[in-house]
Formats: structure tokens, sequence, C-alpha cells
């Protein structure tokens, strides 16, 4: 028996159709727009002005509070202004616009393609490191990584969990990423491993990569303290509780974090971002992403400056088809719709997805009829159907002791849901009040 | 390019649907439909057209003309109250009566409240409860298997199985004295005995309960849980005193105890949400209805247990709450 | 609005003690008033009763009346002759467990009538034990005449037809007349014939 | 505010069972028949009349903290009159009405408007507020009484209207029937009010 | 034996509510919350055990004697009132959250016409004192049984909506029709 | 008379003298104090304790409203309007006279001022589209049209208007109790002076976006020109965030900025039509 966690879960399509497409390096754009918010936590704060010439690799804004990170210039060129663009987010957020003029790297940048596999800096100095390249988790959260791997006072990290599950449908950058830059994820691993002190990692995949499983195995035996383990397919389970609970048979209690049982995630890529940036000096501006959906000419992955427009990538795949009717960045169960092509790539862009007229509509809602099936397809063992009423009629006291906070807004509910009911968007804004409520409870 | 669509996630959606879980338990109702039109002729055939016929129109005209919703028949849940009323009624029951019955279901018991997935107590069973005391002497007169299934009504009436059980005990009978007035086991499997139309073969029943297991339509809990606290319950009863209290089997496969276990108790709008809720409900059904039929001075306890049942299902959903994730302390 | 009433407690206690007295008073007035036409109208449902199921009498029946395990009998009498006694009865049995009637007996032990008194059967079941097509059977019936001299229904190898669906209720009838019967016959049938003699004697 | 109004504002903006829905036990349980209506209505309205009056005349010597008190004590005594005098006069509708008559006493309405009406008006008011009322609730109860007897039973104040023989719904003259026929009476009384804005 | 009878019967073949139809109001008043009525029925069983003890007492050693019956109605609902009132006085000084969990419904409970009806009842049916006094009990068990499991099925429904036309008493007293319909099924349980 | 009056005449009277000093006794004994408001509160209850405002008795009804401090959804169906006024007065929630108040919608991004760029396909709920997205004309301040605030208003005086997609606020149904005003999760709502035979004069947008984006997405937004705020007299305009905002209490309704606003972002509600270029008629008006 294949290993996978107990509660809950779907089994959505997993039409990986890109996942024999090897990864295209894209050149740069003619001009980028790079966020200032592209991790968890506070905005970065500009270090350019309009008119600055900029290299690519170049800090252009610094993190300055505790949960930021530092964004750096994806390209060389201009900067033509630092303005509001729409971002993934949905709404207008300041970005720095930069028009490209060739390619001109900052010289600290090792460009060479040789794999460093010692690494001899100190623990300290490697947060300190992953810091000034401005990581953040590339799993979806874009948590910056140096928060992740200072481990707070009286906690102890047991195992390292490399999450190389990559569970939404489509998405196939991870998998490309572990096949074709293999080795260094695992020095970049045993970077991690040295950060956060621990001897142990596991690397989990889901066994619809049997490529990546063979291929990870075979370049970890070279490497002490790593493990990989091949997990069932179901979903969600690339969310950071499930796969320690897959992988370790161990539940983080509600709302904790993983370090509670002796565990820190990452991604893959992030652990590939690691290696770059500690042994070749490289700051992330760049990042694997999966363009794909039925109708897109040619699915494929590619390796793509941050702040390009989105519709660059498409193009480079084949173009908008014209019967698209949604573009979504991420993966179809917790990406976010695009409101338009002009969008930028951001560190946590991880796939675009289009899809046709089609399926871009929801089904038609229809009443609860009570069958259960959210309750029994919650990964977290809530009760979705509960929550989706209790936040309409706007119960929130009722809403937090159902423990809507625990919510992941992994989807699996309104996926199951026979009836089409739209239960994440509700438990979305139930899980706003709350925060909103409990937050102001502590202040 | 058209204009995009905005939604939240997920952007993609699952195979089921209200409409595809209804149909499946129609389909779930077919074996023991055709046996129902091969014990009891043409009128078993017309009693489940009545019955349909009627929660279908009644629910239209209800949702149209007084609550002015958009009417949602094709979501096919009227056609099983339909079916499942005509299926708990005898076939010879006046079709004036199963026409009222209907209508209280329909729109008493369902639309009342809103309509699918708002009712509180199961449509079907209600609606047989009603005309079970309304119309006691025709829900009680049971045909017998006919021999001509052209016949519409058939004049030959007989008591149901826990009827003759029910009637003798009370009358001072024991249970051996009166199992020659028994059917025995293979024509309760079977069905050849009287007793409403939809209840009497436990096989046909039993068939249509694994397909919709098998299509996950139902979950195995609350039927599991009900039948086995109908046996252990009635088993330790007839161990204490077997001329008193007949054996186990027997409860488990007369009456309509496998019709309600399978197709009513299992309604997911009137049953709780929870695993544990659910095993909980079908325990509560089982002790109900060993109650009534033993205890009680209806014959069949059915019907009446799952209804009391419907009635604490909010109390099970409000207490008892499934496994939170990370609940146990660690392991 | 005029002021109200301070609430002291010398107040309260005057208050509410003249409001109970006077109240009181017209209380035991009004008792005073209607405790005849209550104990006549009394006499008057149980002579009823009587007078509903047996022939036509000239005493009062309800003077000389007998108790015995709780049924209680009434005897007749005309020109001092004895024309049946009418025995309240009860069973336990019924649907919703007990209810009474009343039956009449003439003086060879045959039925007169029956009527319910008082019941909690079901309305449009039990209840049609009160309709002539049912109740009709019994009148003129000799329960010593049949099978070991016991009244049953046919279902139970007895002659009395049962009402549809009902045979709960039908039984529990046979069983209120039938202890009826059985007391009257063994225990009552001797003081039947006393009172006759003591209203002859009154008569006379 | 015109005296007429006092009256009229029992019947229907106001009307106690199925607008304020009080009193709602002998609503329920004597329904069975549109006859028990009319003598459940007779009895309550005599009292809320009586008690009405009488706490109007005595408001004013009634200290306020043995005002319930003395309330109770008024109305149990006309309760106990009409006790008494049916027993008497009508004893067949004194023993289907049973339990509910000693309960007018309890009765929510006649509390109700001891407190909320004959405490703060004059006689004549209270007197006509009392008999609105009474007259509302014993319209009400008949109307109910004859809805159920009429499906439950086939006839309407002992009228047949179907042969005896014939089938009738007689749910509606047991315990379930009374509470759906009451629910769905307010519902369509809520919703003609809305209708006509009463 | 008896008294389990009287337990079984009171409780659910009788249900006060659903089969006797007395206490309504409050019945239909706080049934819309699981945790008032909890606190409401412990209040009854409470107020109408203790009153079905001292009606006993008023009957048999004053109004018997006296020969007053007709004083039924009077004393006994003057004595409930009386009662409630002091156990409310009472409870609200020396136990405060005692009071809090149930005092607040003891006023509710003078109007409740089931506390003067189960003890004019109980007199009718010639209980002595200690089946009085658990048939008060059981009856009010039996009162709070439904007032749980129809506020169980009102906050239900509060959450999944119904029509408009139907909102607050119809809904409720339809709900209740239902609930009384499954009840008949207990009907015969002990004869 | 005979011996039963005799004796109910005692025994209710020793009941009644008993029960009154007792109940006195116990009431002085053990007194608790409390905010004597419960008290008032509760006397202009009618005291049935019938449960029929859904707490238990009229007392603890009266501790509700006394603790609630308001009367949001209490009211007391026995005694009525009545009643609950007379409470009103006691709890001091009767509104002072102040002017009245009515709520005002200031959006105006129809579908046909402001096209939709995409299509919102998601629960039908304000809230959680605000959350999600600026909204189908890519303007982050508009109005979304999902009706939170019709939901929200109790006295059914809002509807959505079908042909251009925005709520629309029925004068004489609104009470001005600002539910709606809390419900819209973009603030759009404003509750302002009714006006004289309500006339009001307010800026319809809420956009604070720079002149040219928020032109980009609606045609009739307020683009900060500042026109508005130089032709008023009576510095009733004030200029926020590219936003010009009409003080109610300074307005005195000459209409002087609504000729001036280039995109008619300013309205006029309830105003006679006015004759074209006539001065004499607007010289009327602001007499009025
Ligand atoms: C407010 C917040 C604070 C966090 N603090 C820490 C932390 O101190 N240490 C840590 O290792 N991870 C921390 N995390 C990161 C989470 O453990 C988790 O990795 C991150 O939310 C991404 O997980 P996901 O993609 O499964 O949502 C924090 C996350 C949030 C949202
Ligand atoms: C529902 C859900 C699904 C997720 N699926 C994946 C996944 O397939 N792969 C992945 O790397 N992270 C996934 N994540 C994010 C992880 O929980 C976690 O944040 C991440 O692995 C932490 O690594 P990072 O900090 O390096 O991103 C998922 C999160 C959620 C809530
Ligand atoms: C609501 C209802 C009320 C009933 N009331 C009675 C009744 O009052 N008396 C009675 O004998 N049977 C009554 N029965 C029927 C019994 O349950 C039982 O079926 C019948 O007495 C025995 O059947 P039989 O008479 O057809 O042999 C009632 C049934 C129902 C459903
Ligand atoms: C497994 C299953 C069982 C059902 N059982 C019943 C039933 O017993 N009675 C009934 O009226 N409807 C039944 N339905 C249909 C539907 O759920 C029912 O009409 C709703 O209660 C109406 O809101 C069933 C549906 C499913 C899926
Ligand atoms: S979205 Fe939230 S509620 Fe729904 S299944 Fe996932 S964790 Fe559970
Ligand atoms: S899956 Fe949908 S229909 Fe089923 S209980 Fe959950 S919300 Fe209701
Ligand atoms: S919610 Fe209140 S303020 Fe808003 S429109 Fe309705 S009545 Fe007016
Ligand atoms: S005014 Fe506000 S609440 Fe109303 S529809 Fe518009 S955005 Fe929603
Ligand atoms: S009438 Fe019985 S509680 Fe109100």
């Amino acid at each position: 028996m294949l290993k996978t966690f107990k509660k809950g879960g779907v089994h959505p399509h997993e039409n990986k159709l890109s996942a024999d497409k090897q990864v295209q390096m894209l050149p740069p754009p003619l001009k980028v727009y790079i966020p200032l918010g592209q991790s968890l936590g506070a905005p970065a704060r500009p270090l350019v002005d309009k008119g600055a010439e900029v290299k690519t690799g170049q800090l252009i804004a610094k993190g300055e509070s505790f949960i930021s990170a530092n964004v750096h210039s994806s390209v060389s060129g201009k900067v033509v202004k630092i303005d509001d663009i729409t971002d993934t987010s949905g709404y207008r957020r300041k970005a720095v616009f930069i028009e490209t003029a060739g390619d001109d790297w900052i010289d600290t940048i090792d460009r060479s393609q040789t794999i460093v596999r010692e690494c001899k800096l100190s623990q300290q100095e490697i947060i300190r490191k992953i810091n000034e390249m401005g990581i953040v988790g590339l799993g979806g959260a874009t948590f910056p990584s140096h928060v992740k791997l200072s481990v707070p006072e009286g906690k102890k990290a047991q195992t390292l969990i490399i999450n190389g599950v990559e569970c939404e449908p489509y998405l196939t950058a991870d998998h490309r990423l572990m096949l074709e830059r293999g080795e260094e994820i695992l020095v970049g691993i045993t970077i991690l491993m040295k950060a956060l002190g621990v001897n142990k990692a596991v690397i989990g995949i889901e066994n619809n990569k049997p490529d990546a499983i063979a291929h990870m195995q075979k370049l970890a035996a070279d490497f002490k303290g790593i493990d990989i383990v091949a997990l069932k397919v179901k979903y969600p389970q690339g969310a950071e509780k499930q796969l320690i609970k897959a992988v370790t048979g161990r539940e983080v209690p509600s709302q904790k974090l993983p370090i509670e049982v002796g565990c820190v995630v990452n991604n893959v890529g992030t652990a590939f971002a690691v290696y770059e940036a500690v042994q070749k000096n490289k700051p992330l501006f760049e990042r694997v992403v999966t363009v794909t959906g039925k109708n897109v000419a040619s699915p494929s992955n590619f390796l793509v400056r941050i702040g390009t427009p989105v519709a660059d990538l498409i193009e480079k795949a084949g173009g908008v088809p014209e019967n698209t009717g949604k573009i979504i960045s991420g993966g179809p169960m917790m990406g976010k719709a695009l409101n338009s092509t002009e969008i930028p790539v951001v560190k946590g862009t991880s796939g675009i997805l289009l899809f046709p007229e089609s399926d871009s509509k929801r089904v038609k809602v229809q009443p609860c009829i009570r069958c259960a099936k959210c309750v029994s397809a919650c990964p977290m063992g809530l009760e979705p159907y509960l929550l989706e009423r209790e936040v309409n009629a706007a119960l929130w006291d009722e809403a937090e002791t159902d423990r809507v906070m625990d919510c992941m807004e992994c989807g699996s509910c309104q996926f199951t849901c026979p009836s089409g009911r739209p239960l994440l968007d509700y438990l979305r804004l139930g899980k706003n009040k709350v925060g909103q409520i409990i937050r102001s409870r502590t202040k | 390019m058209q204009l995009l669509t905005i939604s939240g996630s997920p952007h993609v959606h699952g195979d089921q649907s209200v409409k595809k879980i209804m149909w499946g338990v129609v389909v779930a109702l077919i074996p023991a439909m055709l046996v129902s039109f091969w014990y009891f002729g043409l009128g078993a055939l017309l009693s489940i057209c009545v019955a349909v016929a009627t929660c279908i129109t009644v629910e239209y005209l209800v949702a149209k003309f007084i609550l002015k919703q958009e009417p949602s028949i094709s979501d096919g849940s009227a056609i099983i109250t339909g079916i499942l009323l005509a299926f708990n009624v005898p076939s010879n029951l006046p079709w004036w009566e199963l026409v009222i019955g209907s209508v209280f279901a329909i729109a008493v018991v369902k639309m009342s409240f809103g309509g699918l997935g708002k009712n509180p107590f199961n449509p079907a069973l209600a609606g047989r409860v009603f005309m079970l005391i309304s119309f006691p002497v025709d829900m009680t007169s049971w045909p017998l298997p006919v021999q001509n299934r052209m016949v519409i009504v058939d004049a030959l009436t007989g008591p149901t199985a826990l009827g003759t059980l029910s009637e003798g005990i009370k009358n001072g009978e024991t249970v051996s004295q009166l199992a020659s007035k028994l059917p025995d086991y293979t024509h309760l499997m079977m069905g050849n005995i009287g007793g409403s139309l939809g209840e009497v073969s436990a096989i046909a029943l039993l068939i249509g309960g694994i397909y919709m297991i098998w299509r996950k339509i139902i979950s195995w809990h609350i039927p599991v849980s009900y039948l086995l606290t109908v046996f252990l319950f009635t088993g330790l009863l007839w161990l204490i005193n077997p001329e008193r209290y007949i054996d186990p089997v027997f409860h488990l496969l007369a009456g309509g105890l496998i019709l309600g276990a399978v197709f009513m108790a299992t309604d997911m709008v009137t049953s709780p949400m929870t695993t544990k809720g659910m095993l909980i409900f079908g325990l509560g059904c089982g002790l109900l209805t060993v109650l009534i039929r033993v205890w009680g001075s209806y014959p069949e306890g059915v019907s009446f247990a799952i209804l009391i049942m419907n009635a604490v299902t909010p109390l099970l959903n409000k207490y008892i709450k499934p496994v939170r994730f990370g609940e146990k302390v660690k392991a | 609005m005029s002021k109200k009433l301070e609430s002291t407690l010398k107040n309260m206690i005057l208050c509410l003690l003249l409001i109970s007295v006077a109240m009181a008073g017209a209380l035991g007035f009004v008792y005073g008033m209607t405790k005849e036409p209550i104990e006549k109208a009394n006499k008057a449902k149980e002579i009823q009763a009587v007078k509903d199921v047996l022939p036509e009498f000239d005493n009062d029946p309800t003077i000389d009346a007998k108790e015995m395990e709780g049924l209680r009998f009434y005897f007749a009498t005309k020109a001092g002759q004895p024309v049946g006694c009418a025995v309240k009865t009860f069973t336990e049995k019924g649907f919703s467990g007990h209810f009474e009637m009343m039956v009449g007996f003439k003086p060879d032990g045959s039925v007169n009538k029956i009527v319910v008194l008082e019941h909690k059967e079901t309305p449009g079941l039990g209840s049609k034990m009160k309709e002539p097509k049912f109740a009709g059977q019994f009148n003129g019936l000799n329960i010593g005449t049949l099978k070991d001299k016991l009244l049953k229904v046919k279902k139970d190898g007895g002659t009395v037809d049962a009402i549809t669906a009902a045979t709960i209720s039908s039984r529990a009838y046979c069983d209120g007349v039938q202890k009826a019967y059985n007391l009257y016959m063994n225990k009552m049938h001797t003081a039947a014939e006393q009172v006759a003699d003591t209203t002859k004697g009154v008569t006379k | 505010m015109s005296v007429l109004k006092n009256f009229t504002n029992g019947l229907i903006k106001e009307n106690p069972t199925f607008v304020l829905v009080l009193g709602t036990c002998p609503t329920l349980a004597v329904t069975t028949a549109a006859m028990n209506g009319i003598g459940m209505g007779a009895a309550t309205t005599f009292v809320l009349v009586c008690s009405n009056v009488m706490i109007a005349a005595l408001k004013n010597v009634i200290p306020d903290k043995v005002r319930i008190a003395a309330f109770i004590v008024i109305i149990a005594t006309f309760v106990t009159i009409v006790d008494l005098v049916m027993k008497a006069y009508t004893p067949d509708l004194y023993k289907t009405l049973g339990i509910f008559i000693p309960l007018i006493v309890v009765n929510c309405i006649i509390l109700g408007r001891a407190e909320a009406f004959a405490q703060k008006n004059n006689v004549i008011p209270a007197l006509l507020d009392g008999l609105g009322m009474g007259l509302g609730f014993t319209l009400a109860i008949t109307l109910m009484g004859s809805i159920r007897e009429i499906l439950g039973n086939g006839s309407v104040f002992d009228i047949r209207l179907i042969s005896q023989e014939a089938k009738t719904i007689l749910i509606f003259i047991l315990p379930p029937g009374a509470f759906i026929t009451y629910g769905y009476l307010i519902a369509i009384m809520n919703n003609i009010k809305r209708k006509y804005s009463i | 034996m008896e008294l389990i009878k009287i337990v079984i019967l009171a409780l659910i073949v009788n249900n006060v509510v659903l089969a006797q139809f007395l206490g309504i109001c409050p019945f239909l008043g706080v049934s819309n919350k699981v945790g008032t009525s909890i606190g409401m029925g412990a209040a009854v069983i409470f107020v109408m055990a203790l009153a079905n003890l001292v009606t006993y007492l008023i009957q048999n050693f004053i109004l018997v004697p006296l020969h007053i019956e007709f004083m039924q109605t009077i004393t006994f609902i003057f004595i409930i009132a009386f009662l409630v009132q002091v156990v409310e006085i009472i409870l609200k000084k020396s136990a405060p959250s005692l009071y809090q969990a149930l005092g607040i419904y003891l006023p509710l409970i003078t109007t409740n016409c089931a506390v003067l009806g189960i003890a004019i009842l109980a007199v009718q049916k010639d209980y002595n004192l200690l089946s009085s006094v658990i048939y008060a009990a059981s009856i009010a068990a039996g009162f709070t049984l439904a007032l749980i499991l129809m506020a169980g099925i009102r906050e239900q429904l509060e959450l999944n909506g119904y029509p408009k036309g139907m909102k607050g008493f119809p809904l409720s007293l339809i709900t209740a029709g239902l609930l009384s319909l499954a009840f008949m099924g207990f009907a015969g349980l002990v004869k | 008379m005979n011996q039963a009056v005799l004796f109910a005449v005692i025994t209710l009277g020793v009941i009644g003298i008993a029960s009154a000093a007792i109940l006195f006794i116990v009431a002085q004994k053990f007194k608790v104090i409390e905010d004597p408001r419960i008290d008032e509160v509760a006397d202009a209850l009618p005291g049935a304790n019938c449960g029929g405002c859904g707490y238990a008795g009229c007392r603890n009804f009266a501790e509700k409203i006394v603790s609630a401090g308001s009367l949001e959804n209490l009211n007391c169906p026995v005694g009525g309007s009545n009643v609950m006024k007379q409470v009103a007065a006691i709890m001091g929630l009767v509104a002072e006279e102040k002017d009245p108040m009515v709520a005002v919608l200031r959006c105006n991004g129809s579908f046909a001022h402001a096209p939709k760029k995409v299509v919102y396909d998601g629960a039908l709920n304000c809230q959680f589209a605000n959350a999600l997205y600026t909204g189908e004309s890519g303007c982050p301040n508009g109005c979304l049209g999902l009706g939170d605030c019709v939901d929200s208003c109790a006295f059914d005086a809002m509807y959505i208007d079908e042909a251009t997609g925005l709520p629309v606020i029925i004068e004489d149904k609104c009470t001005s109790c600002g539910a709606c005003v809390k419900a819209c999760p973009r603030h759009i709502i404003e509750l302002r002076k009714k006006g004289p035979k309500s006339k009001r004069i307010f800026v319809c947008c809420v956009n604070t976006e720079k002149g040219a984006v928020a032109r980009k997405n609606c045609e009739v937004a307020c683009i900060g020109c500042g026109k508005c705020v130089k032709v008023c007299n009576f510095e009733a305009i004030t200029m926020e965030n590219n936003l010009a905002y009409i003080n109610f209490e300074k307005c005195t309704l000459c209409r002087k900025c609504v000729e001036e606003c280039p995109t008619n972002a300013i309205h006029e509600l309830n105003f006679k039509p006015r004759a074209p270029k006539h001065p004499a008629d607007k010289q009327e008006e602001v007499v009025a």
C-alpha cells in the first residue's frame, strides 16, 4: 500500500498534458512589471526610481518587515515608472515597470553549468543568503523562506519534508524540475537540512510521476539522509499538513505550524532556488511555469523571468485560442482566475491555465441536499455545508467554533458538491471575517 | 476573445450532480419494482404511476405558483418520493387515497419547508404515516400476491407476516403456535408474501442497496448499523424467551425493514452528516423499530422509527462533529 | 389616571385579602347556586344511560345501585317487576386502553342494548363500536347460549363480527360485556330479585 | 382612538389566535368539531369580558406588587364560575372541553389583555376590548373546528356532509392535523394581511 | 412497575405537547435555540414536580376535607404563581448562576398551562403523592424532549432558509404537526 | 349561606394573606440590585409571559432590551407598537429630532456607463466578490451589483435594477436604518440628509483612482478635476484622493456644480427639470 493521508481528499482528472515537455528557457521579454509584493507579508520598499538603469539580478526593492522578501530585477534595462498594475490578486498594486535592453547580469552571479555540491557556509550565513536572494516558497504560498528556516526558540526541527507532490491537475513544473535538475535540488536539500540543523529529509512524490520517483531515487543514493517516498495519488496531498500526515503519520494540530510536530516543508522548486541562491549567488528572478490547457496548441513548461506578462507566455505556447473563457494562474483547484492577460508572472506563479468557454462556467447552483459529500471530502475534517450556512447568516462565532480558520482552501468540498454550491467562496469570506475578529480580539 | 470569466477556485468540478444521484436511486429501485409487478400485477404498476405523477405535478405547481421559484422537477427527487410512497402502501389502495398521501408528502412535508434539501422529515415516510393514520382500514388490508397479474384490485387480502405475529402475540399465542401461519424465509427473501408493494422482496432491495453503495450514492453506515441493531436487539429478546419473541432473522426479512434501512433511512436530506452521526442514527432507528414492533400497537415500526430519528437528526448534526484534522494528540 | 396604591406590606395584604375574600364569597355563592343543578345533571345523566339500555322502568335505579369489582349495577323495575339490570362495565384492553360502557341485561341474562359511555379509541376506527352496525349485533344476544358461554370475535373462533381493521377494539368490547355478564349472572342475579322485592314492597 | 376600534381590533388586526398566536392550547385541543369552538369561545369571552371590566374598575386600588396575584384571583374566579355553570347546564359540552375550561385561567390571552389593556384603560374600552378579543378568538377557533370537522369527519356542526360510511381524512381530527391546520391558517392569514396591508 | 408505566406514558406516548396540547405557547415561543430549550426544560421539570407536590397536599388536606373542591382552580393557580415567584426570587439571590441558567424561564412557567393542567389531571387520576410527583416530572421531561427536538429542527431550518410566507409560527406548527405524527408511533407502548 | 362559602373565604383569605406576606418578606430579604430600567421596561411590557418575543418571559425580555441597549430585532407581539414605543421612551431611544435622512447610492457604473470587461461567476455576494477582484467593470471602488445591500434591508426599500445592474433605493420605504451602509463592502451607500422636498445633490462616484484610469473603466466617474470645488460658493465640496465629496450640511442645493462636472458625476435628485438656460429659474431654486 502506498502512503497517503487518511481523511478526505478527492481525485480530479489529472490532465498532466505537459509532463513530457522539456523546460524551455524563454528570452527576456520586451518589458516586465515586477510587483513589489510577491510574498506573503508586507510588500517590499522600492530602491530604484523612474529612469534608473538596472541589471538582471539587481536588488530593486527591499523587504523590510519581518515577513517580507527582497525583489530583484529579472531583466536589464530602464525603469519606466513605478505604478499600479493589476496583479494576480485581482487588484491594482504597486509594481516596477522595466523596459528591457539586452540581458546584462550582475557580476556576482555564477552562470556556469557546473554543479557545486559543497557548501561551506554556516547555518546563519545560509539563512542570511536566502533572505538576501529573495527566496520565497515556490509551492504556492510564497512564504519568505528565511523566516521558515529560522526555527523559533524552544522548537526543534527533526525532519525536512520536500514537497514534490504536485497534486494539482495539469501542472508539471515541479515534475520537470525534478527530472531535469534533480541533482541541484538534492544539493539544495542538503543546504536546507544544514540551515535547519536536521539530518533527515524526505521527498514526497505522487505515484503518477514514476519517472521522477525513479530518477530522484537513483540520485539520492549519493546523498546522506535523503529518502524518497512514493505517495498514492490524492488531492490535496501537496498541502503541508496532509503531506506531513502522509509521510510521517503525524497530524499538525489546528492553527499550529508544522514545526509543532518537528517538520518543515519546502517545495522542490524552493530547494532548487535555494541551491542557486546559495551556491551560485543567483537571486530568485526566474522560475518554471507550466502553460497548459486542453486547447492550448502546445502545452509547455517554460523557464520565465518574473514580471513577464502572461500574454507573452501564452503566445509562446501557441497563443490564446478564440474560445478561451478563463485564464487561471496556478492549478485548477487553487489557482486564481485572471481578469486580463497583462498580468505579470510572479514568484508564486506555477502555471498558466487556459480553459475553453465551455469549461469556464461553474455548474448550476442548487440547494444543498445535505448529502455530506463535502464533509467526507474535506481533508481537515470540517463541515463545509454548515460553515457556508453560518457565513451566509453572518454567524461568525459559530463559524469560529466550527473551525472555519482550519480551512486551507483546497476546494475539495466545492469540487465534490453535487449541488454545485459555492462553498469555498463562502468559506473564504468566513475566514476573512473571522480572521479579522480574532485579530481585533488579540489587539 | 470572449470576456474572461472570473470566479474563485476551484475551477473544476467533480462529476457528481443531484440529478445523477437521484436517477441512480431510481435505477436502484428497479429490481424491487419488477418484483412488485410480478407479485402484485397491474395494481402495483398503477399505484406507482399515480404516486409519481401526483408528486411531480404537485411539486411543479407549488414551486411555480406558490413559492414562485423555478420548478426543478428534473432533479428526480419527486420521482423517488413517488416511487417510495407507492412502495409503502398496499397495491390495492384506492387511487385517490394515494393521491392525497402524495399531495401531503410533497406539498406539506417537502415544499412547505422550501423544497429539496430543506425538509426535516422524510416526505415519503411522512406521507405513508399520514395515510396509515387517515385511512387505517385500507392501509392495513394487504393483498396477497396475485395469480392473475392483469387484475387491478384483487379482492383477496390477508395480513402481513408482522401483522399476523403481532395479532397472535397480543392474543396470547406463542411463537411456535404461530409458526405455521407465518411465511418461511425463502418467501420472505423472494417476496412471495402479502405486504406493501415494494417491501416484500429482501433480495431485490438488497441488490438496489449494493448498487447505491457501489455508485457512492449512499454510504454503508446507516443500513448496516440499522440492520445490525435490529438483529442484535431482537436476537437478545429471542434468547431470553423464544416463545414470546420471534427470531431475529424473521425480523430482518419481514416487513419494511430492508426497504427502510436501504432507501428511506439513507435519504441524505433527513439523515446525519457525519459517519458517527449516521451510526447513531441507524442505532436509534433500530431500537425504535424493535420497540414499536414488539411492544407498540403497530405491528410495523420502521416508518415511525425513521421519522422520529429524522427529528433527532439536527441534534446529531449539532453535537456529533467529524474528527477534525489535528484533533487527536500527535501519534 | 389617578395615583395607584403604594406597594406597602399593609396595602398588599389588605388588597389581596379583600379581593380573595370577595372572590371566594362570590364563588361560594355561585357554587351554592349550581350545586343542585350539577347534582341533578349528574344524576339525570346516570339515569339516562340506564334508560338507554333498558326497556321502560319506573323506579330510580340509582338509589339501590350496587358496586362490585369496579362494575356498577343498576336494577330497574316496572310496577315492581324486574325489567332488567344495567351494568356499567369497563375494559382495559382497548386500543387506547381503558373504556367504559353500559350494558343492559334482561332478567333472563340476554343483552337488551349496549352503549359506550366513555372511550379514547381512534375516531373512525375503534369509535365505530358506537354505531348500530356493530353494536346492533349484541341486542337480544344471550351469552349463556354461546360456546363455553364466551363472547368472542370471529377471528378468535367466536360469533361477533369485528369492526373492520379494529379487531382490538372489538375484542375489548367483548371483554367488557363478558365481564358484566359473568358478574351479573353469578353474583348479582339474586340481588336483582331482592331489589325487585323491596321496590315491590314500596309500591305496595 | 375611537371606542369601536377597541372592539374591531381583536377581530382581525390583533386577532388573538391568528395574529398574536396566544391561547394556542385550547385552539389546538378543542377544535375537533366546530361546535366545540363556539362553546370554548363563549366561555373564554365571558371570562375575558368580566375580568377585563373588573380589572379596569379596580386598577387603582391594586398595588403594583400584588397586581398579578390579584389578576389571577379575579380571573380564576370567573373561570370557576364558568366551570360550575357549564357543569350544571351544559354537561355534555363541559365533558368534551374537559380540562381546557379550568385552563382558561392560564390562557395567555386573558392575562395578557389584563396587563396590556384593562390595567391601563377604563371600564368601557376594557369591555369592548374583551368582547372583541373574545369574539376574534371564538370566530378563529370555530373556523378551525369547522375545517377539521369537515376534513376529518365529513360533517360540520354535526351536520353530515357526506355519508357516515364514506372515508374521511381522519388525521385532521387527531393531534397532527390540529398543528398542521393551524399552521396553514396562520400562513394564509399572514399572507392576506400582507397583501391587503391590514 | 406502575411508576415506569407512568413515566413512559407521560414521556412519549401521551406527550404533553404533541398529544395532549398543553404548554403550546412556551413550546412555540422558546424552541428557537437548543440551549434555551434545555434551560427551559430543566426549569419546567423542577417547577412541575414542586407544584404537583404542593397541589397534592392542598387538594388532599384542605380542599377535600373542607368539601370545597370547587376552589381547586383558583387555589392551584394561585399557589403555582406564588411558588414560581418565590423560587425565582430566592434563586436570584442565593444561586445567581443557577438563576441565569434556569431562573429566567420561571416567569414563563406560570402561564404555561401544562403546569396547572397537569396538577388538575393528577388529581383526576387519583394518583398518590409519589406517583403524582413522578407523573409531573415525566410530563415535564416529555415537554423538554419535544422542546429540544423542535429547537434542533428550528435551528436547522433557520440556517437552511425557508419560504418567506411560512416564517415564524406556520413553520413551527407544521414541524410540530409532523413531530406529533412521528410520535403517534409510540401508541400503545403501555396499555 | 353555607359552610362551603365560609371555608372558601377562609381558605383563600388565609392563602392570600400568607402569600402576600411571604412574598413581601422574601422580596425584601432577597433583594438584588439591578438596573432600575429593567423594572421600568418590564412594567411597560404586557407581563403575559407568553414567550412570544422569543425570550423567557417579559422580564427576561426586559433584561435583554436593557442589556442590548437597542431595540433591533426585539419586538413584543402582544403589546404591539404602542408598548414598544413606551419601551423606547424608557430606554431613551426615541430618535432625537433630527433632519430626516435617506440612503443614497454613490455609484452610477451601470452596464452602459461601465461596460463589463470580465464576467463574474461566483457566489452572489458582494463581500466575496470584493475580496476576489476589482469587479466586472474593472473599477475597484464601484458597485458590484450582487445585492448585499438589498439583502440587508429589512424594509424592502431596495432592489436591483435589472437594466443597470445597480441597486435602487425606494425613498418612501427607506427608514434610514443604515443596515445597507454597513452591508456594502465598498462603502458606496451613504445616509444623507433627505433635503427639502427630497432634493439632494451628491457626487455619484466613489472611485479614488487617478482620473484617466477611472475614466477608462467608467464614463461617469469622478475624475478629480476639481472644477466643482472651484465653482461652489459655499465650500461644500472637498477633494480627497481624486474624489470630490459634497458635504450635505453645507450644500445649499444651488446646482452650480452639477452643470460644471465634465463626466456628469454629480447628481441632482427630485429637482424640477430645468428650463434650458433660464437664469431666473435657478434663482428660485436657491431660495427654496
Ligand atoms: C502568518 C504566518 C506565519 C508563519 N510563520 C511561520 C514560522 O514562523 N515558521 C515557519 O516555519 N513557517 C511559518 N509559516 C509558514 C507556514 O508553515 C506554511 O509553510 C506557509 O503558510 C505555506 O504553506 P501552504 O502553502 O501549505 O499554505 C507561517 C505562515 C503564516 C501564514
Ligand atoms: C491544497 C493545497 C495544495 C498544495 N499542493 C501543493 C503541491 O502540490 N506542491 C507543492 O509543492 N506545494 C503544495 N502546496 C503548498 C504546501 O502546502 C506548502 O506550502 C509548500 O509545500 C511549502 O513549501 P514552500 O514554502 O517551499 O513553498 C499546497 C497547499 C495547499 C493548501
Ligand atoms: C392510527 C390508527 C389507529 C387505530 N386505532 C384502532 C382502534 O381504535 N381500535 C382498533 O381495534 N384498532 C385500531 N387500529 C388498528 C390496529 O393497529 C390493528 O391494525 C387492528 O386492530 C388489527 O387489525 P384487524 O382488525 O384488521 O385484524 C388503528 C390503527 C391505526 C393506524
Ligand atoms: C439515497 C436516497 C434516498 C432517498 N430516500 C427518500 C425517501 O425515503 N423518501 C423521499 O421522499 N425521498 C427520498 N429521496 C429523495 C430526496 O432526497 C427527497 O425527496 C428529499 O427529502 C426531498 O427534499 C432519497 C434520495 C436519495 C438520494
Ligand atoms: S476548502 Fe476548506 S472546507 Fe473545503 S475541503 Fe478544503 S479544507 Fe475543507
Ligand atoms: S456536498 Fe454540497 S449538497 Fe452535499 S452536503 Fe455539502 S454542500 Fe450540501
Ligand atoms: S437598509 Fe435601511 S437605510 Fe438602507 S435602504 Fe433599507 S431602510 Fe434605507
Ligand atoms: S451597493 Fe455595495 S452592497 Fe449594494 S450591490 Fe453595490 S457593491 Fe453590493
Ligand atoms: S394556552 Fe397553553 S400555554 Fe398558552
